[in-house]
């Protein structure tokens, strides 16, 4: 059986989303959920260890070759994406149904766990395949199963966040579509890989360029880089928040992930960084979503809104990290998004048992919260000082190996000003920790009890993994050198 | 002159694509999202086209066959296209009972008024 | 004499779809996409036969089939509100109870 | 033989075609809906008949001949009926023939 | 041809029809490219599924679209420049129609070449579909059972339970209006469904498969309900077995796939369903087409019947607040 494990990390949970439908108690539908869950993620560590040890594992769906048939391919990097996405999807369903039980009506509780686990299978499919036009598939069954999540949140502006994504989010779609059908125009192939080794011949070609910048505008989209980011803030705060913490810590890493392995392994950094002034255009765009984004978040008066951007600002960091382009610089990258994962998951979870007892994320419902929910807000503390980059805590490892990939590219000026972020960060941290612990709780609340254990230990899991992977960073740094260097034994 | 089609193709494309980022009326922009959707398909069937070739299944004295594999690949985006619009009506239909429009500067209003 | 009976039907296409261009009426346009509609099942299979391909009448089946569907169901929603006739469903409904 | 059918199937389709140019010229020349009905009713119904006839004379097996047959029949069938569905919703909904009063045929957008 | 489309776009109010028209057309088009398949699916899922489902949606929105009040002059840009940029890229595209293109060099000869030995499937389509690339056909059938399950979490509503008194004025409502309609439909329906099931289980050797019969046996149940109203077609098919069935045809598909894999192959080989390679893979190909088709069947009916289902309800909720709040949105 394990050689089937690529496949299986894959289908387990897209096949426990119909069978699910079967079971008509969400209580159940959540325990099957949870367990179909929990198995993809010892799936994905098995996976993990074994591609450490043994290198590239290929897998050939329906025993064709790999030009002919479609291939899964995992090499380090696919593992440790496949390890984050599991990891997060179960923390994140340990506090599913203490707080789906409050916020979607009891009928459509069943569905949520299906489009969940759909959502999970479609994340999963894009990561681990080696083909161009199986990622599309994919990609699809995760957005469409996202704006159906989206659109279960309560307010009505839900709704609408969601039809935006929705249009957002299928032009994205389409663009890869147009991108990957003129790179098999040119090539005749549809294999990663195969791409991979036939595009040289053709990489002087016009066509091929467009194709390149089609499909980076188009994952762009989905990744909500800062000047195409309108569609994410709505999206995570209308959202039910379990579907919030969940999509905030996976799905722009998967985005980051396609730019990452269409940059690096399928055109090769030469005609990546060659043909367009990429580098500096993502510099440019990291570094101004990092400040437009951090300035915006500080006049956020929803705290989930407050992180919605704070989110865009750290997709900037990571699209830094990715235009250094040295195997330094793509280990920040990874190392943030596993980083980042962790600390959104946490805190999204922490607001999610805030919603379960006060119903409100809106800033001012936070008076004096710190001593009424103490344990829920010290992890939005610790979660927080981890946004910063505070030593101890994950933050601090991932901006830490940027600034050093930065200066070692004699980029000090970037430097500076990825310090001067990390300062805003504290500005909009401060503002919760401010009205939190030092504003007396607003007139005519009651009392308000602590969260319950079910939304509190997953919270607490995530914050004890941020300092734990902020003290010891053996496992994360290795397993992100390891995926940044095959990345470059492809390219030059 | 060997790409008329293809300009054809990006011509109806960007129209498509026109409609979906500068109309308001949220049905309308899925109606462009579908002339968007198609045309790339006719993109892709255009490239799977042979002179002189014929479709793809097999018969007796033929041996110039169109290439199948874009039509694969079209029929699967083809799938992906309804499910698309079914979503996006749907969205639509629970937008105008929650805001009673579905024009986008108005819901827009109606969500600062909210703020 | 296939391709000029194509040529006829595209002429008449053409003139079909100038009509659901111009309208005036909803009708005049359901009606032209009708007519559009049949003479694209005629198209197509035409178009096999000149191709040497007959096998592929199935579409014009479909084509048959899908164009009856959708009059039908514009005709079948075109009786709700926004095409005003709540009138009639009233009377009908106060006559059978 | 072959000359037969080869003539006679050109014939068929030659007569269809003429039918159809006139069922269009009559969509786009006639006054008022009911006349333009009218117009591409009649000559439909007709028009395919004769090239599917056509056609039928060319067709290689017994397979396509079916195929034909069955198209032929649907369209016998639903063609009339969709007119027929057509006529009777555009009457109930205040669709006035006149001629002279072309400008009631507007159809109203009313949205409350 | 593809002219006339452009043409039509200009209009602003088309709407519907148009793009009904649109889409009938670029499966002609389809059909001179030699793409039949695709030309099959395009007309029944373009001009049938998708027109329907926008014209129930349209009859609950209304149907006038608002001028836009700011100038598109962005848009237009943006327009310009992506299609710009598409044109610059088709410059050194290979030349249209040319067989020494590399798309026809590389992968697809093996497909045409040897797909007869190696699939025994003479739709070369149906194939590559199937077998080849059968994970993205996998995909593309869960995509559709997603689009279900999120119309169904959206838009469903629970039945109101009905009087027989209600049924009977609603069929004689119906019945009046529609004497000649409902008469030929239900003649027609058998033959459709027939149809259906021929384009199902002959998919591998012509145009067809299991998607195309899915909508068209859908589209029968569809004309079925617009004819009896939404009351008797619920009395016909239930709408929790609706349900089950497209869960159940995506886990026909998934099951093939297990088989195979706990027969020590890979996943989705079908190879090993009978004791020859070919035989296995005709076999396999027959029973992921039933699985495609079943699930897409309850996927179009179950989609149809919350878009109508709904707005039932909605006219049920007017009526009660009639008087009321008529004007508050």
């Amino acid at each position: 059986m394990l050689a089937h494990l690529p496949v299986l990390q894959v289908i387990v949970p897209l096949l426990a989303a119909p069978l699910c439908l079967f079971l008509t108690r969400p209580r159940l539908a959540w325990g099957f959920a949870l367990f179909v869950s929990a198995l993809a993620f010892v799936i994905s560590c098995i996976l993990l260890q074994q591609v450490m040890s043994s290198g590239i594992i290929i897998y050939e769906l329906g025993g064709w070759e790999a030009p002919w048939g479609i291939e899964y391919r995992i090499d380090p990097l696919n593992a440790f994406l496949l390890l984050i996405i599991t990891a997060i999807s179960t923390v994140v369903l340990l506090a599913a149904h203490t707080s789906i039980q409050q916020e979607i009506p009891r009928e459509r509780q069943t569905l949520f766990y299906i489009l969940y686990l759909l959502s999970l299978a479609g994340m999963l499919g894009i990561v681990a395949t080696g083909d161009a036009f199986n990622v599309f598939v994919f990609l699809e069954i995760s957005s469409l199963s996202a704006y159906a999540l989206i659109a279960l949140g309560k307010d009505r502006r839900a709704l609408w966040a969601a039809y935006q994504y929705l249009i957002m989010g299928t032009v994205g779609a389409t663009f890869i579509l147009i991108g990957i059908g003129l790179m098999y125009q040119m090539t005749g192939t549809l294999n990663m890989d195969d791409l991979s080794r036939r595009l040289p011949e053709v990489e002087h070609t016009r066509t091929v360029f467009t194709a390149y910048a089609f499909i980076i505008v188009g994952i762009c989209l989905k990744l909500a880089l800062f000047p195409l980011h309108l569609w994410l803030p709505n999206a995570y705060a209308y959202a039910p928040s379990i579907v919030t913490a969940f999509f905030a810590a996976t799905a722009t890493k998967v985005a980051i992930y396609l730019l990452i392995r269409f940059t690096f392994s399928v055109f090769g950094l030469t005609f990546s960084f060659t043909a367009l002034p990429l580098r500096l255009l993502f510099l440019t765009l990291g570094l101004v979503g990092v400040f437009a984004a951090s300035t915006t978040a500080i006049y956020q008066k929803n705290v989930k809104h407050l992180f919605a951007y704070s989110s865009i600002a750290q997709i900037g960091y990571m699209i830094i990290g990715f235009s250094v382009s040295t195997t330094t610089g793509l280990m920040a990258t990874l190392l943030h998004l596993f980083n980042h994962a962790l600390m959104k998951g946490a805190l999204f979870l922490a607001l999610c048992g805030v919603i379960y007892r006060i119903g409100s994320v809106q800033l001012k419902h936070f008076n004096g919260l710190g001593y009424q929910m103490p344990y829920t807000m010290a992890a939005v503390v610790i979660g927080g000082l981890s946004l910063i980059g505070v030593p101890l805590t994950v933050g601090f490892i991932s901006k830490w190996y940027l600034i050093l990939a930065v200066i070692e590219n004699g980029w000090w000026p970037v430097a500076v000003l990825i310090l001067l972020g990390s300062l805003l960060a504290v500005v909009y941290i401060w503002r919760i920790v401010e009205s939190a612990y030092f504003k007396s709780p607003l007139p005519g609340r009651g009392n308000i009890k602590e969260a319950p254990l079910s939304i509190l230990l997953p919270v607490w899991l995530l914050v004890i993994a941020n300092i734990y992977f902020g003290i010891d960073t053996r496992l994360s740094v290795q397993v992100t050198q390891a995926a940044a260097m095959s990345l470059f034994g492809v390219g030059p | 002159m060997g790409h008329y089609n293809y300009w054809i193709v990006i011509v109806l494309m960007m129209i498509g694509f026109y409609i979906v980022i500068a109309h308001g009326n949220l049905i309308k922009k899925i109606i462009g999202l579908g002339i968007f959707q198609t045309s790339v398909f006719i993109l892709y069937i255009s490239m799977a086209n042979v002179d002189g070739g014929t479709a793809p299944i097999f018969a007796e004295g033929i041996c110039q066959y169109s290439n199948p594999l874009p039509h694969v690949l079209i029929l699967t985006a083809i799938v992906v296209g309804i499910a698309t619009t079914a979503l996006g009506l749907a969205l639509t239909l629970r937008i105008k009972e929650a805001y009673g429009t579905i024009e986008e500067e108005e819901i827009q209003e109606k969500d600062n008024l909210d703020c | 004499m296939l391709i000029a009976a194509i040529l006829a039907i595209l002429v008449v296409m053409v003139m079909a779809f100038t009509r659901g261009f111009v309208g005036p009426t909803l009708y005049d346009r359901i009606l032209a996409v009708n007519m559009f509609g049949t003479k694209t099942v005629l198209l197509i299979s035409l178009l096999g036969f000149l191709m040497g391909r007959p096998e592929f009448l199935d579409i014009a089946i479909v084509y048959a089939l899908i164009n009856f569907i959708s009059v039908i169901g514009v005709l079948r929603y075109s009786d709700s509100s926004i095409f005003k006739d709540r009138k009639l469903q009233k009377k009908i409904i106060k006559k059978s109870s | 033989m072959d000359i037969l059918i080869s003539t006679g199937s050109s014939l068929f389709l030659l007569i269809g075609s003429f039918l159809c140019i006139s069922g269009g010229l009559g969509i786009l020349r006639f006054p008022d809906f009911y006349t333009r009905m009218h117009a591409v009713s009649v000559t439909e119904t007709l028009a395919t008949t004769m090239i599917l006839l056509g056609l039928m004379l060319l067709s290689p097996d017994i397979l396509v001949l079916l195929k034909l047959i069955i198209i032929l029949l649907m369209t016998l069938f639903i063609s009339p009926t969709a007119s027929h569905a057509l006529a009777h919703a555009a009457m109930r909904n205040d669709l006035k023939p006149e001629l002279d009063q072309k400008n009631k045929d507007e159809v109203m957008p009313s949205n409350p | 041809m593809t002219a006339i489309a452009i043409v039509r776009l200009k209009d602003l109010f088309p709407l519907i029809m148009l793009s009904g028209i649109y889409s009938l057309l670029s499966s002609g088009f389809f059909v001179t490219m030699d793409a039949v398949d695709v030309a099959f699916t395009e007309a029944a899922v373009g001009a049938g599924i998708s027109t329907l489902l926008l014209l129930v949606a349209i009859t609950m929105t209304g149907r006038t679209e608002h001028p836009v009040r700011h100038k598109p002059i962005l848009a237009l840009v943006v327009v310009t420049i992506t299609g710009g940029l598409l044109i610059y890229g088709t410059l050194d595209m290979p030349i249209f129609g040319s067989a020494q293109a590399p798309v026809h060099l590389h992968v697809a000869p093996r497909y045409i070449n040897d797909s007869m030995q190696e699939v025994g499937v003479p739709n070369i389509v149906t194939s590559v579909l199937a077998s080849y690339r059968g994970f993205d056909t996998f995909g593309e059938v869960v995509v559709i059972f997603t689009a279900g399950i999120g119309v169904l979490a959206l838009l469903s509503v629970v039945p109101r339970p009905v009087t027989v008194a209600k049924i009977n004025s609603l069929n004689h409502l119906l019945h009046e209006q529609h004497l000649i309609l409902r008469i030929v439909s239900k003649t027609l329906l058998p033959f459709i469904m027939l149809f259906a099931l021929y384009v199902q289980f002959h998919g591998d050797y012509g145009p067809g498969g299991g998607f195309q019969a899915g909508v068209i046996f859908a589209a029968a149940i569809i004309l079925y309900t617009m004819l009896f109203g939404m009351i008797t077609a619920r009395r016909v098919i239930n709408q929790s077995l609706i349900q089950v069935l497209a869960a159940i045809g995506v886990l026909l598909y998934g099951s093939i796939g297990v088989v195979s894999l706990l027969n020590g192959k890979n996943f989705l080989d079908y190879s090993i369903l009978a004791g020859d390679p070919v035989a296995g893979q005709h076999l396999g190909i027959l029973l992921i087409e039933l699985g495609v088709g079943i699930t897409v069947t309850s996927v179009m009916i179950i989609i149809f019947f919350n878009f109508a289902g709904r707005r039932e309800y909605l006219q049920h909720l007017k009526k009660n607040n009639e008087g009321n709040n008529d004007t508050s949105c």
